[in-house]
């Protein structure tokens, strides 16, 4: 391994620091991906920056409006959290999906989403609830939306000595539900060939009031396909409405074919997962609310 | 077939081994092994009979559908047995193949119905099972333990059968019994551990020096006692002449005062090999939107002559069925153009992980093989051959699609799904 | 171009013992145990977190030691398959892993030892199917999982038992 | 008839002898022994999967600090006409010496072409990278039907399969087989079935990757320790390609890791032989999971047309 030195600073600033002054430094959240990067030989960083003994990048809070997840914390510790799995089971599913047990054991949300990588689990999970994303910098502080976070693969928003150091999630209501699926040729360890994540709000007589419905795997970074949320705002998210979601989320795909699978099936199979997930989120408030 | 870049193993074998379980009057077989700009192929447990067996099996089931006949029963009633002659010329020993059909056709699985939405297929399999060059030494130690010595690495619980078998033959307990793998230069020539050999040769080489030593130990209590040694017997680890006795244990201890030092060793090519069969069902669900397949139940049943540790022949049957579930399902080599491998690791071959499978069921059925002196048959190859096609027929009565090309993995059933 | 010897020194609670070692800042926590502490138990066969068979505890938590960097236990309790049967006395599921036959070659078998060794702690109850998931992990290619399925479930089910006498 | 037709013991499922040390941890496989003074073999491999290898120079690996050997095809013995090991393991020393590393021809990706031994895992791979080749490369054939096309490149200039024409081809081998009529039963057939069914490579999978430590005394007595099913196999194997006597390798099977076919054979053992030959120190080696997949044991590929003409068969 090519890397020199390892820093785990216990601040925010001190961080911003080692990341600044000029040296070839890497963010260590979970490192899933930096250390079998590194093993691979497709990342070769000289320093590396634990970020996991900074509070702020490790905490989960809750306020009236949002809930905070630290970019560090792990999947594990997120899963394990008193309350975010409930807001949010498709973000949960997401991130249980990831890797093994061992792998979620470290992995984090924020690493998934800066390692950009365009079948990432927790992405579309993120985009469908509107999740922001709290940068900081040698400039200070500012938020974007996860969609704009990724912006190729394997390429991130992040600028020279900035860090992610949280992720924003709107708290739900109580006619607010998530989804998230994927295919995978395994039930387990295994690289999604589509992910879909859905968030819907229904009112008191099942009318779809708002609607967010986002691709994975199927293009360079997962996408927020807004007219497949628009198809289905204002209906009762009959077969008519979800048909044109799925039409409107296949259209939106443009995957390649790999060795995980050809672009005629990734585009299919999308469209199969968009209507399932549809039909989660929404049996999740029906549920809820029964 | 393609051999890569060198060859190697002979490609002769597997022609006649498809057609193995069943008799057949005129057949040919030919092949062709082609050099590509990939790695020497080599031996993977059954070398190349799954790969054969897969669309005769698959015909099997066909015809038995065409003529309306249940797929076991049209099988049992082509079944080889004993005296049938196979392509290779060689006549059929005592075999097991009738009694696994049986032993399938009134399993409680195959006896359910299949559940709504599943299919169902059922497959045979064989292998030649192979004898070749072994040897033991047995060292009776003072306390009246004993070590073994072979040269069989032990990959899947052979030293434990080795043991089995020394502490049957000799009457003393086999937490007694030391099995160890010896270096080269401590023990006599042992062939590998493959070709479900090891517990069949090299137990039969741990069992000619077992017996050695008690034939051994019989004459120093004949001579002890002064009797001829003819009318000493041996039972329960000691020898016998009438109310006299003496223990494995004793004779270890006095070793050095009798006779001397206790070592035994045997060396032999096995000429007992006999051929093992097995026969596997397996109940599978295809999602017709997705093109996955879960596998929802899987029985193997197998002829092992005499199962000397079933806990590990029951692991063979298991292990080797996940195997052939994994080839049938998802695993695959893929090159580029270039020829550069584009999926070398665990993430993107797929073997099958702890929840991609069920239990597998198993039955052990035990036809002795005449020609071993516990009736051994070799076990670890066998149950990699039925598993393609007993999954690709359970996803086509699931999902309507008839796929011949392997794996049968999403995008494959999607499209031919589509294509229909 | 030979870099200067680069070593960290770090301290660490290692299957109970305090420990001291010296790494350098790129070795990863697998490498560091079986290669400076000759805990040889760790078994690597993929390095790339793929497989499990290098499965470790750090502060209770199940991780690939091949995903860690040794740099990072500073302060942490560290537990391998080494330090699972406590004074000589096997851990229940290493018992049951041997009654069931559910190890072959047994190269898996520690990372599954300490990876149910963790789902039983975290969930003393587990169903055959969250068994499962917990451990698809564990690549086992012999076994074809039966065995070990069955001697995790009878394993927890016999902690149970003695936890409520 | 069998000898013995009663059992007291056989057929009882008691804990197996050595399942002890593999619950905890103690068993010790092809990585887990370590000898003194041992440094660390790395394997120059071939980016190209058909290339004339026009040179190698191992200076500057040789240079380096720490870097102790360095070997390539030319410190094999040029394999001779012999056929090593009997039954479904046997295998000639021409097909055999090549596959462990190359001798003026790569024939598939990755195969071995250098290697080299240094202080350190690290230093050797840093040392391996500087070995530099220079190759001529080929045009490449990865599936059957190309490989026999008039116009495909021919692996080996030098092989020609009983039976077939003066120039080399990729056939590597045909053979046949028959019992009975087959054209007579086709004729007189109820039922003709045919198909073609396929099924890829695949790899053996076991989890343990192939891993030995090798020393050579001064009176050139070898001392072998590895992950094998067959070690007698691995010292005859070592002895014929390094040309050194079988009875000078003691071989010792450590406990080994899954093996189904693909530890029957030798990758990097008489590599580390050389090296701690020339090193004059243990020499262990690892391989990388990648290089696993790569270069050893997958199973056959094949195509399998299936002409059936079943008649009588339900009587």
């Amino acid at each position: 391994m090519s890397i020199q030195e390892f820093v785990a600073p216990d601040s925010l600033s001190e961080a911003k620091g080692f990341l600044s002054d000029g040296a070839a430094a890497s963010v260590l959240a979970g490192g899933t991906d930096l250390l079998v990067g590194v093993r691979l030989g497709t990342r070769n960083p000289e320093r590396v920056v634990d970020l996991k003994k900074i509070p702020e990048l490790t905490a989960i809070n809750i306020d009236a409006e949002a809930v905070h997840i630290g970019a560090a914390a792990s999947a594990f510790s997120i899963l394990h959290d008193s309350d975010v799995p409930s807001f949010f089971p498709g973000f949960a599913e997401a991130l249980d999906l990831i890797g093994s047990t061992q792998i979620q054991g470290r992995c984090s949300a924020g690493g998934n989403l800066c390692n950009a990588s365009p079948a990432a689990d927790s992405i579309p999970a993120l985009i469908a609830n509107g999740a922001q994303c709290l940068i900081t910098g040698p400039g200070g502080d500012h938020q974007m939306p996860v969609e704009d976070f990724v912006v190729g693969p394997s390429k991130n928003a992040l600028k020279e000595g900035e860090l992610l150091v949280s992720l924003i999630l709107p708290r739900p209501s109580s006619q607010t539900a998530d989804a998230y699926l994927r295919l995978t040729p395994r039930t387990e360890m295994d690289i999604a060939v589509a992910g879909v994540g859905v968030s819907l709000t229904l009112d008191g007589d099942g009318t779809c009031t708002a609607a967010r419905v986002s691709i994975g795997a199927v293009a360079p970074t997962a996408l927020l396909v807004e007219a497949a949320g628009a198809a289905l705002v204002g209906t009762q998210l009959d077969a008519a409405a979800i048909e044109a979601a799925v039409a409107a989320a296949r259209q939106s795909a443009c995957p390649i074919s790999d060795k995980r699978g050809t672009s005629e099936y990734r585009t299919h199979v999308v469209g199969v997962l968009v209507a399932r997930a549809i039909a989660q989120a929404r049996r999740r408030i029906v549920e809820a609310v029964s | 077939m393609d051999s890569g870049a060198y060859s190697g193993n002979p490609a002769s074998f597997p022609a006649f081994m498809a057609t193995a379980c069943y008799k057949l009057t005129d057949a040919r077989s030919t092949g062709r092994a082609v050099y590509t700009n990939k790695p020497k192929i080599h031996a993977y447990r059954a070398p190349s009979v799954p790969q054969v067996t897969l669309g005769f099996e698959l015909a099997m089931t066909e015809l038995a559908a065409e003529l309306g006949m249940d797929p076991l029963a049209f099988r049992l009633k082509n079944a080889v047995e004993e005296g049938d002659v196979n392509m290779m010329g060689a006549p059929y020993n005592r075999i097991g193949l009738r009694e696994c059909l049986e032993v399938a056709s009134a399993h409680a699985h195959y006896k359910a119905p299949v559940a709504e939405g599943e299919g169902r297929g059922v497959a045979a399999g064989y292998w030649i099972n192979a004898g070749l060059q072994s040897s033991a030494t047995l060292n009776v130690l003072s306390d009246g333990h004993l070590s073994i010595l072979t040269g069989s690495p032990d990959i899947g619980g052979s030293r434990a059968s080795m043991a089995l078998m020394a502490a049957e033959v000799l009457g003393i307990p086999f937490e007694h019994i030391h099995p160890q793998i010896a270096a080269t230069d401590a023990v006599g020539h042992c062939d590998v551990t493959g070709g479900s050999r090891t517990t069949l040769a090299t137990g039969q080489a741990v069992i000619q020096a077992a017996e050695q030593c008690v034939a051994e130990m019989c004459r120093r209590a004949a001579a002890e006692w002064e009797v001829e040694a003819g009318v000493v017997t041996w039972s329960q680890g000691a020898a016998h002449y009438g109310e006299q006795s003496l223990t494995f244990e004793a004779l270890a201890r006095r070793a050095g005062t009798m006779g001397g030092p206790l070592t035994f060793s045997s060396s032999l090519t096995a000429s007992s090999a006999a051929p093992s069969f097995g026969v596997h069902i397996c109940d599978a669900k295809v999602d017709k939107e997705t093109g996955r397949t879960t596998i929802t139940r899987y029985t193997t049943i197998q002829d092992a002559g005499k199962a000397i540790h079933p806990a590990y022949v029951e692991g063979q049957m298991q292990g080797g069925a996940a195997q052939g579930i994994g080839w049938a399902l998802n695993e695959e080599y893929l090159y580029d153009e270039n020829g550069v491998l584009q999926n070398p690791g665990f993430l993107d071959y797929r073997i099958p992980v702890a929840s991609d499978l069920p239990f597998i069921d198993t039955v052990i059925v035990e036809v002795p093989n005449p020609l071993h002196p516990f009736g051994v048959k070799g076990v670890g190859e066998v149950p990699i051959v039925p598993p393609m096609p007993a999954v690709a027929e359970a996803v086509y009565q699931s999902a309507g699609v008839r796929l011949r090309e392997m794996p049968l993995n999403p995008p494959k059933i999607v499209a031919a799904l589509q294509e229909q | 171009m030979n870099k200067p010897l680069n070593k960290m020194a770090v301290q660490a609670t290692i299957n109970g013992e305090p420990t001291a070692f010296l790494c350098s800042p790129g070795q990863v926590l697998a490498d560091v145990l079986r290669d400076e502490l000759e805990l040889i138990g760790t078994k690597i066969g993929c390095n790339t977190g793929d497989c499990g068979a290098c499965s470790v505890l750090v502060n209770d938590r199940l991780v690939c030691a091949c995903l860690v960097l040794a740099a990072e236990v500073e302060g942490q309790a560290v537990q391998t398959i080494e330090g699972i049967a406590e004074g000589g006395v096997l851990h229940p599921v290493q018992q049951k892993l041997l009654e069931h036959a559910g190890l072959q070659c047994g190269i898996c078998t520690p990372g599954v030892v300490v990876a149910a060794k963790a789902l039983i702690e975290h969930n003393p109850n587990p169903t055959e199917e969250q068994a499962r998931y917990w451990l698809a992990g564990n690549l086992c290619r012999c076994t074809g999982y039966d065995k070990i399925i069955r001697a995790v479930l009878d394993a927890a089910q016999q902690m149970r038992q003695e936890a409520a006498v | 008839m069998n000898a013995y037709q009663e059992f007291s013991i056989i057929g009882s499922r008691p804990v197996r002898p050595d399942g002890l040390d593999k619950v905890t941890g103690r068993a010790r496989y092809g990585a887990d022994l370590n000898m003194q003074g041992q440094i660390y073999g790395h394997i120059v491999r071939s980016p190209h999967a058909h290339a004339i290898i026009e040179s190698i120079d191992t200076s500057q690996a040789l240079a380096m600090e720490g870097v102790l050997a360095v070997m390539t095809g030319a410190d094999l013995p040029e394999p001779g006409d012999s056929v090593l090991g009997g039954g479904e393991g046997a295998i000639a020393l021409k097909d055999l010496s090549p596959m462990v590393m190359s001798q003026g021809k790569v024939l598939f990706h990755a195969q071995a072409v250098a290697a080299v031994a240094a202080t350190s895992p690290e230093l050797a791979a840093q040392a391996a990278a500087l070995v530099a080749v220079s190759y001529q490369v080929l045009p490449v054939v990865t599936n059957m039907e190309d490989a026999l096309s008039a116009d495909a490149p021919i692996l080996h200039e030098d092989r020609f399969p009983d039976g077939f024409p003066e120039e080399p081809t990729n056939l590597a081998a045909h053979i046949s087989l028959e019992v009975g009529e087959p054209d007579a039963a086709f004729e007189r057939a109820d039922v003709v079935i045919e198909q073609t069914y396929s099924v890829p490579m695949c790899h053996q999978g076991y989890i343990e990757p192939h891993a030995c430590v090798a020393r050579v005394d001064a009176a050139g007595q070898v001392d072998l320790w590895c992950s094998t099913q067959g070690h007698f196999v691995v010292a005859q194997f070592t002895a014929a390609l390094t040309g050194i006597d079988v009875g000078k390798v003691k071989v010792t099977a450590s406990e080994i890791g899954g093996g189904f076919g693909g530890k029957t054979t030798v990758y990097l053992e008489p590599l580390a032989v050389v090296l701690a030959q020339k090193s004059g120190r243990p020499v262990k080696m690892i391989m990388d999971r990648g290089d696993v997949f790569r270069v050893t044991g997958p199973r056959r590929v094949r195509k399998h047309a299936l002409n059936w003409a079943p008649r009588k068969m339900v009587n």
